[in-house]
C-alpha cells in the first residue's frame, strides 16, 4: 500500500507524459499538436519538482525556525525549462500561422496531399 | 493533509489532460490547457516550488494561452477528423510508458529527506548560500549565481524565440502605417475603467517582483512576463493601435538584445577584473556585495529581455489577427 | 587574460555577436560582424585543439563556482576536434552565404538571419564544450530554436511544414533527453558530467539508470537522425535555404553524434552501455539498416538536395557504425568521418546552392549540361562526390579505410563487406548527377546565355573545402592524430579526471 | 481554539459552501446567463469569505496585508470578467431562455 502512495506522483507523471505524447502523434490539427507538446513538457517539469520535494520541508526561502527546506536545484532547472517551453511554443505557433497563410489549412491530412512527396 | 490535496490535484490534472485528447473544439482545448497549467502551478505550490509555480502560472496559463488563442482566432477553432493510425500511436505510447513505469520502481521514494537528490550538491546551496551570496531566496541564488550560465542561456533562448517569431511573422510597422480601424472593446465601459485602475497596479507589481525576487519568490523572468501582461491587457481593451503608440514594436525589437547584452556585460566586467565569466565576487570590494550587485543587474537584464520579447511576440501575433480580420 | 578564458570564448563570442547583429540591423555590417566573430572562433578552436593535443583537458568554472556546484566548461581532445570542425564549417558557410542568402532571403530579414545563424553556432559550441548535463539541454534548445528559424526562412512554402515537423520531433527529442538527465539526477544528485560518471558507478540498482540511458539514447538519436528516427531530416535539408543546409549538414548532426559519444563513453561508460546493456548490437543493426535504406532511397531522388540529405542519413550510419564496433580504431574512424563528412557534405551542398543561385532549381534537370556552363561549381561537386564514394586520395577513402580496418580487426568480415557494398549506392547517386552535368544536353527551356559561373565569393569557400578534401585525403597525419587523441580521450574517460591542466 | 479561530473556521466553511453551490449551479442551470450568474456571484462571495477566514489565521503582519491586496484584486477582476463575458455573449447574439421561447413562438405563429 505504501508503495502505491510513494510512487503515486511518479505514475501520474508518466500517465501525463503519455497523454501528451499521444496527442502529439495523433492530433491532426497543428495547434493541438503544440498543446500536446506543452502537456508532455509540463509533465516532465512535474517529475523534476516531485523529486525536489522533502516531506515536512518548506519552500527554499530562508526563514527563522525552519530547518528542513525542499531542494532548490530542481526548481532552478525547471524555471529554465519552462522558459524554453514557452519559447518553443511561440516559434511553433508562428510557424502554424505561416502554414495557414501559405497552405490555407493547418489540418495535417489536408496539406500533406498538396505537398510534394518527400 | 497536503498528501490529500496533492492527490486531488493530480487526479484533476489527469482528467483535464485526458479530456483534451477527445475534444475537437480547439477553443475548449486551449481553455483546458490553461486550466491544466493552473493546476500544475497549484501542484508546484504544494510541492514547495513557489518560484516555479509563479512562472508556470504567468507563462503556461498566461502567455502560452494568449498566443494559442490568437492563433486559433486565425486558423479556426475546429479540428477535423483525424486520419492517423491510432494503433501506431498507442503502441509507441505504451512502449514509452512501459519503459518509464519500469524505471519508476527503482526511483527514490517520494519526499524522503535522504534521497540522493538531496544529498550531494543541494546541501551546499541550502546551507551556505545565505552566507556566500547573502540572499534568503535560495532559488534566486542558485539561478543567478551558481548556475548563472544556465540563466544566461535561458535569456538567449527567449531572445532566439523572438528572432524566430520576428522573422516568421515580421515586426509590426510604425503606428502611422497601421489600419485606421479602431479596435478594442469600446463597448465595454466597465472593463475599460477596471483596466485603467489595474494596469498601473500590475506594472507596480511587476517592479516589486523584479526587485524583490532576491527575498521572496519572483525575479526577472516573472516580472518581465507580468509587465508584458499589463501592456497586453492595454492592447486588448484599448485597441492595439494605442498600445503600439505607447511602446512601439521597433522599440521592443531593439530592447530585446539590450537585455541579453546587459547580462553578458556583467560577465565581461568580471572577466576584466581578472575572474571567470559571471563571477560576481569581484564586482565589489566585499564578495557578498558583489554577488548582490551582480544578481540585481543580471535579473534586470533578464527582465528587460523577457518583457520586450513577450510583448514583441504578442504584437506579432496580434498583427496577424488584425490582418486576418481586415481580409 | 585571453589564455585564461580560452575554454568559454567559443560560446561567448557568438552569443554576444547575435544581439549586436540585431542592434546594427544593416545586412552588410551584420555579415561583416558575424564573419569576424566566427573567424575568431576558428582561431580559438585551433588554440583549444593544440592545448588539448597531449591528452589533457581544459576546465573553466563559470561564475567561479567549482563544479559540481557551478557549471563548468570542459574541453578535451575529443570535443576540441569537433569544435574545430564546426567553427571551420561555420566560417566557410558564412563566406558562401553572403551572396547565396541574399538571393534567397528577403533583404529586411538578413540581420535576423545572421543573428539566428550565430545563435545556432553558439548553441552547437555550447553543447560541445559544456561539462554539465543540464546546461547541455539549454544549449541544445538554443541551437534547435535557431535552426527552426533558419530552416523556415526559405522562399519555398514547403520549408514551413518541414520546419514544423523538425520542431515537433526536435522538441520530443530534447524532452526525452531532459527526462533521461532527470533520472540520472534523481539517482545521483548531481548534474556535472564527470561527477555523474563517478556516482553512477556507485548506484546499486540499475533500473532507473537503464531507463535514463534508454531515453537519452532515443532523444539523441532523433537529433542525430539515426534510422528510423530520421524522417525530419530530408524535408528540413531539402527546403531550407542552401547555405543553411550546407551549415546544418556539416555541423548539427555531428554535434548530436558527439553528444551520444559523450553520454555513452564519459557518463555511462562503454562497459556499462555495451557490455551490460548490449546496446552495440541494436546500434549496429540500425546503422546498417540506415546505410542501406537511405542510400537506396537517395538513388531514387530527382531533387538533388533531397538526394544529398538521404545520403547524409546514410553517412550518419557510417559514423554510428564505427561507434558500435567499440574499439579505438572504430572510434577513430567515427571521429575522422565526423570531420571528413562535414568537409564533403558542406562542399556538396554549397555546389548545389550555387546551382540554385543560377538556375533557381535543384531538380536533376537543372543540372543538365552544367559541366560546361559552371565548370568550377561542377568540378567541385564532382570531387566532393568522389569523396563521398570513397575514391582514394580523398578524405572519404580515409574514413572508409579506418572503418573497414576496425571491422576487420574484430574479424567482422560481414560488416566490412557491407560497408564496401554500400559504397556502390553512392556511385549510383553521385554518378547520376555527374552524368547529367557532363553528358547530357541542357534542357531546352533553360536560357543558355544567362547561365554563367557563380560569383567568386561563393567559389572560394567551396573550393577551400574541396582542396581540404584532397589535402586531408593525402596528408592524414593531422586529422588522424587529432581523431586518435579524441578517441583515446573518450575511451579512457576515467583517466581524464586526473589529467587536468 | 480562540474565538478568532472559530470565526475563521466559520468563514472558511461559508466560503466553501458558496464555492460549492456555485459549482453545482454551473452544472445544473440551463443556459449561459443563468450559469454565469451562479458562478460569478458565488465566486466573489466565496473568495471574500475564504480570504477573510485566512486573514484571521495570520499573525496580522505583512501576510495579512498581502491577503487583503489579493482580495481587493479579486473583487476588482472577478465581477469585471463575468460582466465582460456576459456582455460579449449578448453582443454576439446569445439569447436568454425566455427570449428563445418567445422567438420560437413568433416563428410558429
Amino acid at each position: 500500500m505504501s508503495l502505491i502512495f510513494e510512487h503515486f506522483n511518479h505514475w501520474v507523471v508518466v500517465i501525463l507524459m503519455m497523454i501528451g505524447l499521444y496527442i502529439v502523434i495523433t492530433a491532426n490539427n497543428l495547434v493541438k499538436k503544440v498543446v500536446g507538446l506543452n502537456i508532455f513538457q509540463s509533465a516532465v517539469f512535474l517529475m523534476y519538482i516531485t523529486m525536489g520535494k522533502v516531506v515536512g520541508g518548506t519552500a527554499p526561502i530562508l526563514a527563522e525556525g525552519v530547518t528542513q527546506y525542499s531542494n532548490p536545484l530542481p526548481h532552478v532547472l525547471i524555471l529554465t525549462a519552462i522558459v524554453v517551453g514557452v519559447a518553443t511554443t511561440a516559434v511553433g505557433l508562428s510557424l502554424v500561422l505561416r502554414i495557414k497563410s501559405a497552405y490555407g489549412t493547418i489540418e495535417e491530412n489536408e496539406f500533406q496531399n498538396k505537398e510534394d512527396v518527400i | 493533509m497536503t498528501v490529500l490535496i496533492d492527490l486531488i490535484l493530480l487526479a484533476m490534472l489527469v482528467i483535464t489532460a485526458f479530456r483534451i485528447i477527445y475534444i475537437k473544439d480547439l477553443f475548449s482545448v486551449v481553455m483546458l490547457f490553461g486550466i491544466y497549467s493552473f493546476l500544475c502551478a497549484a501542484l508546484f505550490v504544494t510541492l514547495d516550488a513557489v518560484d516555479v509555480a509563479f512562472t508556470e502560472a504567468s507563462v503556461g496559463a498566461g502567455i502560452s494561452t494568449v498566443l494559442m488563442l490568437s492563433t486559433i482566432a486565425i486558423t479556426g477553432r475546429k479540428e477535423k477528423l483525424s486520419l492517423h493510425s491510432h494503433t501506431f500511436a498507442t503502441l509507441i505510447v505504451l512502449l514509452t510508458g512501459g519503459a518509464l513505469i519500469y524505471g519508476t520502481f527503482d526511483m527514490p521514494l517520494f519526499g524522503l529527506a535522504d534521497n540522493p537528490v538531496h544529498e550531494h550538491v543541494a546541501p551546499r546551496y541550502i546551507e551556505t548560500s545565505p552566507t556566500e551570496i547573502g540572499l534568503p531566496n535560495m532559488v534566486t541564488s542558485v539561478l543567478a549565481s551558481y548556475r548563472g550560465f544556465d540563466t544566461f542561456g535561458e535569456t538567449v533562448v527567449v531572445f532566439a524565440a523572438a528572432i524566430g517569431v520576428f522573422s516568421l511573422l515580421g515586426v509590426r510597422g510604425k503606428p502611422t502605417e497601421l489600419l485606421a480601424q479602431e479596435q478594442g472593446l469600446t463597448q465595454h465601459k466597465v472593463l475599460r475603467v477596471v483596466a485603467k485602475i489595474s494596469i498601473p497596479l500590475i506594472i507596480l507589481f511587476a517592479l516589486y517582483v523584479q526587485f524583490h525576487g532576491d527575498f521572496g519568490p519572483g525575479g526577472g523572468f516573472q516580472a518581465g512576463v507580468i509587465a508584458a501582461a499589463a501592456f497586453i491587457l492595454y492592447a486588448l481593451t484599448f485597441s492595439l493601435r494605442k498600445a503600439v503608440g505607447v511602446v512601439s514594436p521597433r522599440f521592443v525589437k531593439y530592447l530585446a538584445p539590450v537585455g541579453v547584452l546587459l547580462y553578458a556585460s556583467v560577465g565581461l566586467v568580471s572577466m576584466l577584473n581578472g575572474a571567470n565569466f559571471l563571477d560576481y565576487n569581484v564586482l565589489a570590494a566585499d564578495p557578498v556585495d558583489g554577488q548582490h550587485y551582480g544578481i540585481i543587474i543580471i535579473e534586470l537584464g533578464v527582465g528587460i529581455t523577457v518583457f520586450s520579447v513577450m510583448l514583441g511576440i504578442f504584437y506579432a501575433f496580434a498583427g496577424q489577427v488584425e490582418k486576418a480580420n481586415v481580409q | 587574460m585571453f589564455e585564461q578564458h580560452l575554454a568559454v570564448l567559443p560560446v561567448l563570442l557568438p552569443l554576444i555577436a547575435a544581439p549586436l547583429v540585431v542592434l546594427i540591423n544593416k545586412p552588410r555590417a551584420a555579415w561583416l560582424l558575424s564573419t569576424l566573430f566566427v573567424g575568431a572562433c576558428v582561431y580559438i578552436s585551433f588554440g583549444l585543439v593544440s592545448a588539448t593535443m597531449d591528452g589533457g583537458a581544459l576546465r573553466y568554472a563559470l561564475g567561479g563556482w567549482e563544479p559540481p556546484w557551478g557549471i563548468e566548461m570542459r574541453v578535451d581532445s575529443a570535443n576540441a576536434f569537433v569544435l574545430l570542425t564546426v567553427s571551420v564549417i561555420a566560417t566557410l558557410v558564412l563566406l558562401f552565404a553572403k551572396e547565396s542568402i541574399a538571393s534567397e532571403v528577403a533583404h529586411k530579414q538578413l540581420p535576423l538571419f545572421y543573428s539566428a545563424y550565430l545563435l545556432c553556432l553558439a548553441g552547437l559550441s555550447g553543447i560541445l564544450i559544456t561539462g554539465d548535463a543540464f546546461n547541455l539541454f539549454v544549449f541544445l534548445e538554443i541551437s534547435s530554436l535557431a535552426t527552426y528559424t533558419l530552416v523556415s526562412l526559405a522562399a519555398d512554402r514547403r520549408c514551413l511544414t518541414a520546419a514544423f515537423r523538425y520542431l515537433v520531433m526536435g522538441t520530443i527529442g530534447a524532452t526525452f533527453i531532459l527526462i533521461g538527465v532527470g533520472m540520472l539526477y534523481m539517482k545521483t544528485g548531481t548534474l556535472n558530467m564527470l561527477d555523474l560518471a563517478e556516482r553512477i558507478q556507485a548506484v546499486e540498482s540499475h533500473r532507473t539508470i537503464n531507463t535514463g540511458l534508454a531515453f537519452i539514447m532515443v532523444g539523441v538519436s532523433i537529433k542525430l537522425a539515426l534510422f528510423p528516427l530520421h524522417m525530419w531530416l530530408p524535408a528540413a535539408y531539402s527546403f531550407a535555404p542552401s547555405a543553411v543546409t550546407a551549415f546544418l549538414a556539416g555541423t548539427a548532426t555531428k554535434v548530436a553524434i558527439y553528444v551520444m559519444l559523450r553520454f555513452v563513453f564519459t557518463i555511462f561508460g562503454a562497459g556499462y552501455v555495451f557490455e551490460q546493456m548490449n546496446m552495440e548490437i541494436i546500434v549496429l543493426v540500425l546503422a546498417l539498416a540506415g546505410i542501406f535504406q537511405c542510400s537506396f532511397v537517395a538513388t531514387t531522388q530527382s531533387n538533388i538536395k533531397t538526394l544529398l540529405a538521404y545520403s547524409s542519413v546514410a553517412q550518419v550510419g557510417y559514423i554510428i557504425l564505427g561507434v558500435s564496433l567499440v574499439s579505438l580504431t572504430g572510434l577513430t574512424a567515427s571521429l575522422l568521418h565526423i570531420f571528413n563528412h562535414a568537409l564533403m557534405k558542406a562542399a556538396l551542398f554549397m555546389a548545389v546552392g550555387a546551382v540554385f543561385y543560377r538556375m533557381g532549381s535543384v531538380q536533376i534537370i537543372a543540372f543538365q549540361g552544367l559541366g560546361r556552363r559552371m565548370p568550377w561549381t561542377m568540378s567541385a561537386f564532382t570531387i566532393a562526390g568522389l569523396s563521398i564514394i570513397g575514391v582514394p586520395l580523398t578524405v572519404g577513402f580515409i574514413s572508409k579505410w579506418y572503418l573497414v580496418t576496425a571491422a576487420l580487426e574484430q574479424g567482422n568480415w560481414l560488416v566490412a563487406f557491407l560497408v564496401l557494398v554500400a559504397s556502390l549506392f553512392a556511385v549510383v547517386y553521385i554518378g547520376k548527377v555527374i552524368e547529367a552535368a557532363y553528358f547530357k544536353e541542357p534542357s531546352e527551356d533553360a536560357d543558355a546565355t544567362k547561365i554563367k559561373e557563380v560569383p567568386v565569393s561563393m567559389l572560394i569557400p567551396m573550393w577551400l573545402l574541396v582542396l581540404a578534401n584532397i589535402y586531408f585525403g593525402i596528408d592524414t597525419s593531422l586529422t588522424v592524430s587529432a581523431a586518435t587523441a579524441g578517441a583515446e580521450a573518450l575511451l579512457n574517460g576515467s583517466s581524464l579526471v586526473g589529467g587536468v591542466q | 481554539m480562540s474565538a478568532l479561530d472559530y470565526l475563521s473556521a466559520a468563514l472558511l466553511l461559508l466560503g466553501f459552501i458558496f464555492s460549492l453551490s456555485g459549482a453545482i449551479g454551473l452544472f445544473r442551470f440551463p443556459d449561459f446567463f443563468t450559469r454565469i450568474h451562479a458562478s460569478s456571484v458565488t465566486d466573489s462571495s466565496g473568495a471574500v469569505c475564504i480570504i477573510l477566514g485566512l486573514a484571521l489565521q495570520t499573525n496580522f503582519d505583512l501576510v495579512t496585508v498581502k491577503l487583503l491586496f489579493i482580495l481587493f484584486f479579486l473583487l476588482l477582476t472577478g465581477p469585471t470578467g463575468s460582466h465582460a463575458l456576459a456582455k460579449s455573449a449578448r453582443h454576439g447574439g446569445l439569447l436568454t431562455i425566455p427570449e428563445c421561447q418567445e422567438k420560437a413562438k413568433d416563428g410558429v405563429s
